[in-house]
């Protein structure tokens, strides 16, 4: 194992008539980052530049079964790539093996391209974190395997500045300015999030980025629907059903959504994307390592027994020690917990290993504190699926059968249902007053066609998932449905592996940008509903005040190929690309060499 | 072994001889109805396979159907497309046309490795009885005992899914069928006369194996290789629905997973029924012709013939 | 009175080629208590005639004309619900193959409890009391009417059918050769019972069978039937002691007795008429060797000719033609001139020495774990033998005795447990370790079946050809040779055979091929397992002939197996009779038929049937069956059941040449003298003695040893 | 003696191959590149460190043989672990699931293996007739077409098209059941029931009524049917006969069916979304529950080698002509 990133010098090498580049780490990689192997001879792919040879193939994995349209936007990105006369291979592979993969392989991708979505994650939406860190070479997320000094330095600066969050946000613009002139991946599309659901019975539906109004990443839908109809009981169908009722240990992603219904996190997400106060109600960071936090008062578990700040101290101790996946985010950079006051809420302090300026924003939020008085006695939390769980949340547990329904009932005592704080939280344009619902089911009924097939006939009062555009006119024409779209904050992306030649090209990169048509693939494949992503930036203009403008790549495919013929490629009679030569090659091999220079930055010359 | 060569005109011979028995036997098949429709489907369904991604008017998955500019999705029949459009706009009736050479590929190979490995194993098992019997027999139960269907997912999931190695998964799984028929059937064979005259002759256990015993249950062989024709397009349907088809093709299988999955079935019957009845019309000629040919060669379905 | 009159019959079944003829204008009558029997070879019609009188017919057969009236009611045109009725009741049916003729998942008691109570409104007890009755009647236990069918022998099964058609005392019993395929001393006890249920109860029996000698014995008349045809008719005495048809004088000839000695075989040349359509002229005329052009002048009509009916155009010739059809030659059979003396044998071919075979018997897995020495079949036991090059070695014993196994171990087929086998002076272990193609070039083997012997996918030429294939032989020599042992085994012209496959060949000629085969690498010893008993009458005595000849003129040396002793005692110079594994007596043919001193042997030879009606043989009561062979009683094996059995033989084993007469040995402690009275005349008072209580099966050494 | 003997010696065999099954299974899980922790990592909320603790929680670290022995230590006591994904035992997944199986295979089992086996002699008895050639025809069609394709042409016709059946699960979304009687028991239930439910009765009815068939021919020109007839047996009588002689290959094709009950289907309850051990099945490789996955294909395995005992005892039991040791 080890390091073994002894970057020989140049990485060009003779093979024969031509000279050659392979694909490689090209510097110093930390270790921990990945796994132990990452070095060039774990590298499982070969992609070669050959002097004066065509461009080869490049691979591209995407998973079709991620969502309706990712084949038709595998095949937009095969477009792209062979408008600028790179041939490419499409792979569709399983999305749960492909995790897997791209972590044991040591090397991030295991293919130069990979086609990615991700998950409707409040934080997503609230700190800048989760997308921007990807680019730093010391994140598990950063399969790319981008690596850019300049940006790194960037992005611990961030990282560390913790309080004050204009600068902050101004060194997270920066830093998107520059990723996206650097060109280091293309950033296609946010595409909008459609729901159907009844509004003849129901009110007071809140159309959260990301989440739409129905699914299930935050709350607000369900503790703001107010009755319209006969009924008190609000019924939601879905395709897929919890795993168990164990939160914090659960692996799968459903457990923790539909559980946050029953507990609660320190703080939330409003519908704005800015953090509200959950069971914490203010915090005061005392320093880099050191955040102090107060506590709501008054709040009760669903059995009776108050919250106390022994609850939370509990809880990050018990995560720790016993590894929870699902709040390893939250507890990752606390060193330690500690109750500072009992009085009124309750203080408690947590103690950073490290500066985290994402401490409040991204972590606290995903946070869920469990009840010491039932957990305590639990020897192996792991393997523990509560009868009953029992939290602080608006919602209290009544019945779950697995694969079937999630059965939950309003817990009357929560600080949600009162109207003030409410609309303090929900904030105006969408609070709806009322007593809310009584009760919630989940639902699992199999496909989307029997969801809809259920929704026309009444069956159930929404959908919890998005469909697709066609699929909710359809729903929608029973009467009482509606088609609901909200913006969201998760991108749709392609990833270029930076090991390979070719994307280390950055003249390649910002060619490939222009050859690619995200406006066309919004209006055709997803009719409009989306919105296509000026520049190569992951960050929703929604995400203020972290969102930085960034320069929009013109769709201009002759350009692009102008380009690439400027940087000395080539392109053979059938129009396909040719690897430079001679003193173009040597030009080449040096932005290679460098990733992340312009051809001017080098003094290149013209070559076409 | 010598004596065992055999020498080119015999087995031109005996080829012929063969070839001439086979027609024989398929115009007395063909004389029952259901076997003569299903052999014409059977013939329909090859021509397709062979031809049909020729014939598509349009790539069934990179050609989007447009009128107008803008993507027709989901439309019933036109004349533009006959089997109207899928959800992205994709002609159902080039993927009709192209998606039965995948579903001919897995059926064929499918069928014949199949009918060859469990005939071998069949002859080999029942031939020499004693020991070896009784270790390949242990070995089809084994496959008895791993579920199929299961066992190629966990399989698929980790070596992407590609037509041959579907193919090959397919025969590991069913080349019990065939080898327990054959091999039953082989023993009969064995204890008659002539196999043990053959013996008495001096004849090797080779060539009394492969001259004797084999032309006489070959006709079950062919009947297996018939129906593992059968199962493999459903079995490698069947993988395809659930999603575990070849990702590169389109094939009947895959089309029905991706009406399920784009949740059309209640509305698209236009992009249900192609592959449906394609798939239901030639798995049911194969068995029709099959049963037909199995009143001919089961020995047992022959008493009122006599 | 008549019961059953059968008029002008003809019936034809619908094939998907021509349409067979099966039965053409046949009328016979049978009268109360009558025993009557339809004899002929295999094809002539007789099940089809029996099956019409029981409304039996296959679905694609079908009275043309003529009249079934039993007892003056017309049973043709009978719908399937006035058949139910009739069935059983009034006439009831014994089936030919006991074997699987009964349901193998119903107890024998229920099977024919289920006869009585579909006709007759009784209880199910009443209905089980009378089961016990009729097996008592055909002498089988009682206690064993919840056994089912596989538990019982093939002669015990017969039984059970007898049983069955006794059960509602019909008026008439149809027995269908009901001892085809038994042993003979088994056959002798069938058919002693059926002879005294005929006395006992008023029923008539109509018996159908090829077996000249079995009607010969049991009926009173009887027709004679060819092609569809009866050809004569009248009292059985009449019919065969001054047979007056062509036809009846060939088939009771081509049936020898036991001690015709060396006689050339007599057989009817040619092959069975084509039944697709009407006959033209006198059935027979193809393969008579009196027929002139006057006989294809339609089929001659029934004529009184003496005391019975025969359908031939020459009634006056009769006698010439009686004293010419003893003649083999008259037959069309070259009988050579050679004659016993001519026969010279020569140099020992095969030597056996102690020669055993055991198969190992499944136990149970605690035994083995034990390592319990296991429960054998000696299916071979100690047998030694010799036979000389240009010698015809008879095996004779019966079915189960181990003659098959003994064939094949010699053979090298099976492997043997014991003992040693030479051939031609050498081990047979190192003939094989020399090469196994130059032992199989020297012995060679035919086997019983012979429908079955031959590669269905091969060509004449190619069977015949695959032993000099595998010898490595030329092209061209191969195809001389062919040639040349095709023509040998009188299939001639050769070229009309040899692109034929065995479904263009009739039993005969494909048994023919087979020998042709075995033929064909010049062989010095040649092992025969009942290589005739499949065939009809007319062709096996070709099938003898051809043997006979091979041994005489190429000097191979053969040891013949059958359970056909007449064939064996026309063919062979010596006889082996073997019982449970052992040879038991064997000597010079001639003397062991006339002169037995064993006691099984002795038995076994006086059970065959005479074809002489006149003759009154007295029959072979031998009790039970051959003991179980795992478990094999100590002393002599046929101890139990000899009624000369002392407490020495069922101590002490008996060497083979305990008795010794030159040749002539028999491995008996107290050698027959006088069949008839030490042997015959014990059975059937031991018979009489325990028929109420005994059962089948359980032996009656108790009463044997006061005897 | 010789009964037992047999019995010992299949029950050995059974159990060995068992193992080695279970010892398949288990090699072959092992070549998946994942486990769902690999994908925590992957989307950025764990650290690898974090990871690794958790596959240590499952023993995922331990070296292969190790947890190779404690597999198969668990099974000897029917205990398939914790599943990965769910936090809680396998059984508790597995064990509702196989009952919602078996509450819908085997009753359509039952039915057709009745049904059909009737039909089949019928049709045999009366070879060529018009009942036989319809019998055949139909039956082939619905053996021969992949289940999920019938389901899905059920679907279109009776749910999609004529709406007389709901076209998903087990029990409408907000029917709220509770205890085994309320569930299974039910109209609800019922509505849900009929279309998988004839899916499988269709589906399995070609085998039953071939075999079925095709024994009744075999037999139909046996001698002992004669002996039947000549007794003067009705027709109907006479086919009882007959049946009861094929019920032998019936009896032990129904008990091997059974065996595969629980593999057969898995496309059918993706199609229906029943709620049975296929779904769970397919849910867990694709979740990478390696637990959850052993257990459900051992069971299947189990139940194919369990019932192949079972059919070989039938057997011997049931045709009085078979000596145990002969099977
Ligand atoms: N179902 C049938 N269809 C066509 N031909 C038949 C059928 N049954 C019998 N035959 C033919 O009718 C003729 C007479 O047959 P039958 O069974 O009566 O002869 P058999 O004298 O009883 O012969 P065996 O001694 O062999 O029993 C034979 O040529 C036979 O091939
Ligand atoms: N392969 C075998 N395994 C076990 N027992 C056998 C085997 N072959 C023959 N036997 C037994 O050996 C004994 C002799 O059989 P064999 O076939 O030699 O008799 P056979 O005299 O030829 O009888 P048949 O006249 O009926 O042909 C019988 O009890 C038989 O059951
Ligand atoms: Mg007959
Ligand atoms: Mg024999």
């Amino acid at each position: 194992g080890g390091n073994g990133n002894q970057s020989n010098n140049g990485g060009t090498q003779s093979s024969g008539d031509g000279r050659s580049i392979e694909s490689r780490f090209w510097e110093e990689w930390p270790v921990e980052t990945k796994g132990e192997s990452v070095n060039d001879e774990a590298v499982q792919f070969e992609y070669t530049a050959v002097e004066g040879q065509s461009v080869p193939s490049v691979t591209t994995h995407f998973a079709q079964s991620e969502t309706p349209w990712m084949r038709e936007f595998a095949l937009t990105v095969q477009d792209s790539f062979n408008s600028v006369g790179v041939p490419v291979d499409l792979v569709n592979v399983q999305p749960s093996t492909r995790y897997g993969e791209f972590w044991r392989a040591d090397i991030g991708h295991p293919v130069p391209v990979v086609m990615n979505l991700h998950g409707p994650d409040p934080q997503r939406g609230l700190d800048p974190n989760p997308f921007l860190m990807r680019a730093h070479p010391e994140t598990g997320g950063n399969y790319y395997n981008y690596k850019n000094d300049e940006i790194t330095e960037l992005l611990d600066e961030q990282a560390q500045t913790i309080g004050d969050q204009e600068a902050r946000a101004e060194l997270c613009q920066e830093i998107q300015r520059k990723l996206s002139e650097d060109a280091y991946l293309i950033a296609a599309n946010f595409p909008d999030v459609i729901n159907v659901a009844n509004t003849a019975d129901w009110e007071g539906y809140v159309p959260t980025p990301g989440n739409g109004t129905t699914r299930d990443s935050f709350i607000w839908t369900q503790v703001n629907l107010q009755p319209q109809g006969d009924s008190t009981t609000w019924v939601k169908g879905v395709t897929a059903g919890m795993q168990g009722t164990n939160l914090p240990w659960s692996t799968g992603g459903l457990e923790e959504k539909r559980l946050l219904n029953v507990y609660d996190g320190l703080y939330d997400a409003s519908p704005q994307l800015d953090i509200v106060s959950g069971l914490a109600t203010g915090h005061e960071v005392v320093d880099d390592t050191t955040v102090e936090m107060d506590l709501r008062e008054g709040v009760t578990w669903h059995d009776g027994e108050p919250f106390t700040p022994e609850d939370v101290k509990f809880s990050v101790e018990q995560y720790k020690q016993h590894t929870a996946p699902q709040q390893g985010p939250f507890y990752r950079t606390i060193e330690s917990v500690e109750v500072v006051s009992t009085t009124g809420g309750g203080r408690v302090r947590f103690n950073l290993t490290e500066p985290d300026a994402s401490f409040v924003t991204q972590r606290a939020v995903r946070s869920s504190i469990i009840p010491k008085h039932r957990w305590e006695d639990v020897d192996n939390p792991s393997e523990y699926n509560p009868d009953n769980p029992v939290g602080t949340g608006p919602f209290q547990f009544e019945n779950w059968s697995q694969g079937q329904e999630l059965r939950l009932s309003k817990y009357e005592d929560h600080w949600l249902w009162d109207d003030d704080t409410r609309r303090e939280l929900i904030g105006e344009e969408y609070f709806v007053a009322g007593d809310g619902i009584d009760e919630m089911v989940v639902v699992n009924v199999g496909n989307v066609s029997t969801l809809i097939g259920s929704m026309q006939s009444g069956d159930i009062d929404a959908i919890g998932m998005t469909v697709s555009n066609q699929q909710a006119d359809r729903a929608s024409r029973a009467d009482g449905v509606e088609k609901q779209t909200s913006p969201n904050y998760v991108p749709t992306d392609v990833h270029l592996n930076h090991i390979v030649p070719l994307f280390r090209d950055k003249t390649f990169r910002v060619a490939l940008s222009h050859a690619f048509d995200k406006q066309s693939f919004v209006d055709n494949v997803l009719t409009g509903q989306g919105e296509a992503i000026d520049g190569q930036n992951l960050l929703t203009p929604l995400m203020t005040p972290f969102h930085g403008e960034t320069e929009p790549y013109e769709y201009n495919p002759e350009q692009a190929k102008t380009m690439l013929e400027q940087a000395g490629y080539t392109f053979d009679s059938n129009d396909m690309l040719v690897w430079p030569e001679g003193d173009a090659w040597e030009a080449f091999d040096e932005r290679v060499e460098h990733g992340h220079a312009t051809r001017s930055e080098l003094d290149q010359p013209d070559f076409s | 072994m010598s004596g065992y060569a055999l020498d080119v005109e015999t087995a031109k011979d005996r080829l012929q001889e063969e070839l001439s028995r086979a027609r024989r036997t398929l115009s007395v098949v063909l004389e029952d109805t259901s076997a003569k429709i299903g052999f014409a489907i059977i013939m329909a369904f090859v021509f397709v396979g062979l031809f049909g991604p020729y014939l598509a008017p349009h790539h069934p998955i990179e050609h989007t159907m447009r009128s107008g500019g803008s993507m027709m999705r989901l439309e019933s029949p036109t004349a533009k497309a006959p089997m109207g459009t899928t959800s992205f706009g994709k002609d159902v009736f080039s993927q009709f046309l192209a998606g039965a050479r995948p579903t001919l590929i897995v059926g064929l190979f499918g069928g014949i490795g199949t009918g060859v490995l469990g005939f071998l194993v069949g002859l080999t098992s029942g031939y020499f009885g004693g020991r070896v019997d009784e270790a390949l027999m242990r070995l089809t139960d084994l496959t008895f005992a791993l579920p199929f269907l299961p066992m190629a997912l966990v399989i698929l999931s980790f070596v992407s899914p590609n037509i041959w190695l579907i193919t090959a998964v397919l025969v590991v799984f069913l080349w019990k069928m065939p080898a327990r028929v054959i091999r039953s059937e082989v023993m009969t064979v064995k204890e008659r006369t002539f196999v043990k005259s053959a013996r008495a002759r001096g004849a090797g256990h080779l060539r009394t194996m492969f001259l004797h015993v084999a032309p006489n249950v070959l006709g079950i062989g062919f009947l297996y290789t018939a129906y593992a024709f059968g199962w493999s397009i459903v079995a490698g349907a069947s993988l395809a629905f659930l999603g575990f088809g070849d990702p590169t093709m389109t094939s009947w299988g895959r089309m029905l997973e991706q009406v399920f999955r784009a949740g059309a079935m209640r509305v698209a019957w236009w992009w249900v029924l192609p592959p449906a009845i394609g798939i239901a019309a030639v798995t049911t000629a194969v068995f029709l012709v099959g049963r037909a040919f199995e009143e001919l060669v089961n020995p047992d379905l022959q008493t009122e013939q006599e | 009175m008549t019961l059953l009159e059968v008029n002008n019959l003809k019936i034809t079944y619908e094939t998907s080629e021509k349409d067979i003829h099966a039965v053409n204008d046949v009328s016979f009558s049978i009268g109360e208590q009558d025993n009557y029997g339809l004899v002929g070879e295999s094809g002539c019609g007789k099940s089809t005639i029996a099956k019409t009188i029981l409304g039996l017919l296959d679905d694609n057969g079908k009275v043309q004309s003529g009249s079934v009236q039993f007892k003056d009611r017309e049973l043709v045109d009978l719908s399937e619900n006035e058949w139910q009725d009739v069935r059983w009741e009034e006439i009831s049916y014994i089936p030919q193959s006991a074997m699987d003729s009964l349901d193998p998942v119903m107890t024998v008691g229920a099977q024919i409890r289920q006869a009585i109570r579909k006709h007759k409104d009784v209880s199910k007890a009443d209905a089980d009391e009378r089961v016990a009755e009729v097996f008592e009647i055909v002498g089988l236990d009682p206690a064993r009417t919840s056994d089912y069918p596989h538990e019982f022998s093939g002669g015990m099964r017969q039984r059970v059918t007898i049983a069955m058609a006794l059960a509602l005392d019909p008026d008439l019993i149809i027995a269908d050769e009901p001892t085809t395929g038994l042993d003979v001393i088994v056959q002798d006890k069938i058919i002693d019972k059926l002879l005294e249920i005929q006395d006992e109860v008023d029923s008539s029996m109509l018996l159908i069978t090829h077996d000249v000698g079995v009607v010969a014995e049991t009926c009173d008349e009887v027709s004679v039937l060819y092609g569809g045809k009866v050809m004569e008719q009248g009292a059985t005495h009449d019919v065969f002691t001054n047979p007056t048809n062509p036809y009846t004088m060939g088939l009771q000839n081509a049936f020898p007795e036991v001690d015709e000695f060396d006689e050339q075989a007599i057989s009817i040349p040619g092959s069975l008429p084509d039944l697709t359509a009407e006959p033209s002229g006198c059935v027979f005329r193809n393969r008579c060797p009196f027929s002139t052009t006057e006989c294809e002048d339609g089929h001659p009509p029934l004529t009184a000719n003496g005391g019975q009916l025969s359908a031939c155009y020459y009634p006056e010739d009769v006698d010439t033609m009686r004293e010419a059809a003893t003649d083999p030659d008259t037959w069309g059979i070259d009988t050579g001139g050679d004659d016993e003396t001519a026969r010279d044998t020569g140099d020992v071919i095969l030597e056996t020495e102690n020669l055993e075979k055991w198969f190992k018997q499944t136990q149970s897995l605690v035994d083995d774990l034990r390592g319990a020495e296991p429960d054998y079949v000696k299916a071979v036991n100690g047998v030694d033998l010799t036979v000389r090059e240009g010698e015809i070695l008879g095996v004779a014993g019966e079915s189960g005795c181990g003659k098959s196994t003994l064939g094949e171990v010699i053979a090298a087929l099976q492997p043997r447990t014991g003992g040693d086998i030479h051939v031609d002076g050498t081990s047979v272990d190192d003939l094989l370790e020399e090469s196994t193609k130059k032992f199989r070039s020297q012995v060679q083997f035919i086997f019983q079946d012979p429908f079955d012997s031959l590669n269905p996918r091969q060509r004449v030429k190619d069977a015949v050809a695959e032993p000099l294939k595998i010898q490595g032989h030329d092209k061209e020599t191969i195809d001389r040779r062919v040639r040349q042992t095709v023509s040998d085994v009188g299939l001639n012209p050769p070229e009309k055979y040899l692109d034929q496959v065995p479904a263009q060949l009739s039993g005969g000629e494909r048994q023919r091929v087979a020998i042709a085969q075995a033929l064909v690498l010049e062989p010095k010893l040649l092992i025969c397992d009942e290589p005739a008993s499949m065939l009809d009458v007319s062709l096996k005595a070709n099938i003898l002939n051809i043997l006979r000849d091979m041994a005489d003129e190429r000097d191979i040396g053969i040891v013949y197996i059958s359970h056909d002793l007449a064939s064996l005692t026309q063919i062979a110079n010596r006889l082996a009779v073997m019982y449970l594994g052992r040879v038991i007596e064997i000597g010079d043919t001639r003397e062991v038929v006339k002169n037995p001193k064993h006691p099984y042997a002795a038995s076994l030879l006086a059970a065959s049937p005479k074809t002489d009606p006149s003759t009154n043989r007295q029959r072979v009561l031998l009790p039970g069956e051959p003991p179980n062979p795992v478990n094999l009683p100590g002393g002599c094996n046929f101890a139990p059941r000899c009624p000369k059995a002392s407490a020495e033989c069922r101590s002490t084993n008996p060497e083979r040449d305990a008795f010794k007469d030159g040749d002539h040995e028999a491995a008996c402690h107290f050698p027959v003298e006088d069949v008839d009275s030490e042997l015959l005349a014990q059975y059937a008072r031991e018979r009489a003695g325990t028929e109420a209580q005994t059962a089948d099966g359980e032996p009656v050494t108790e009463s044997v040893e006061e005897a | 003696m010789s009964f037992r003997r047999f019995l010992i010696k299949r029950t050995a065999i059974a159990a060995i191959l068992t193992l080695v099954a279970v010892s398949i299974i288990f090699a072959t899980l092992r070549f998946l590149p994942s486990d769902p922790f690999s994908g925590l990592v992957a989307s950025g909320s764990l650290t690898p460190e974090q990871v690794a603790e958790l596959r240590a929680m499952y023993g995922l670290d331990e070296p292969i043989w190790i947890q190779y022995l404690k597999y198969i230590q668990n099974l000897f006591t029917f205990q398939f672990g914790l599943s990965l994904t769910e936090q809680r035992p396998v059984w508790s997944i597995l064990g509702p699931a196989l009952r919602n199986t078996l509450v819908l295979l085997l009753p359509a089992l039952v039915t057709t293996a009745v049904v059909s086996s009737l039909a089949g002699m019928y049709a045999g008895w009366n070879r060529g007739s018009w009942f036989e050639q319809t019998g055949i025809i139909t039956t082939t069609f619905f053996r021969a077409t992949p289940i999920f394709v019938t389901g899905i042409l059920l679907l279109i016709i009776f749910s999609y098209g004529l709406g007389w059946f709901p076209a998903f699960g087990m029990r409408s979304p907000v029917a709220n059941p509770q205890g085994v009687t309320e569930t299974y028991l039910s109209m609800d239930f019922l509505k849900h029931y009929i279309l998988p439910f004839t899916a499988t009765v269709l589906f399995y009815s070609g085998d039953f009524l071939m075999l079925a068939r095709n024994s009744v021919v075999e037999r139909k020109g046996s001698e002992f049917l004669k002996l039947h007839r000549a007794k003067g047996l009705s027709e109907m009588e006479q086919l009882a006969r007959a049946g009861r002689n094929s019920l032998l290959p019936l009896v032990t094709y129904f008990a091997l069916r059974t065996g595969m009950l629980f593999q057969g289907v898995i496309t059918l309850e993706v199609v229906f979304a029943w709620p049975g051990i296929g779904r769970a099945l397919v849910d867990a490789i694709l979740n990478q529950d390696y637990p959850t996955v052993q257990a459900a294909v051992f069971i299947m395995a189990l139940a194919v080698i369990v019932m192949n005992l079972a059919a070989d005892i039938a057997y011997a039991k049931l045709d009085p002509t078979v000596e145990a040791g002969d099977v």
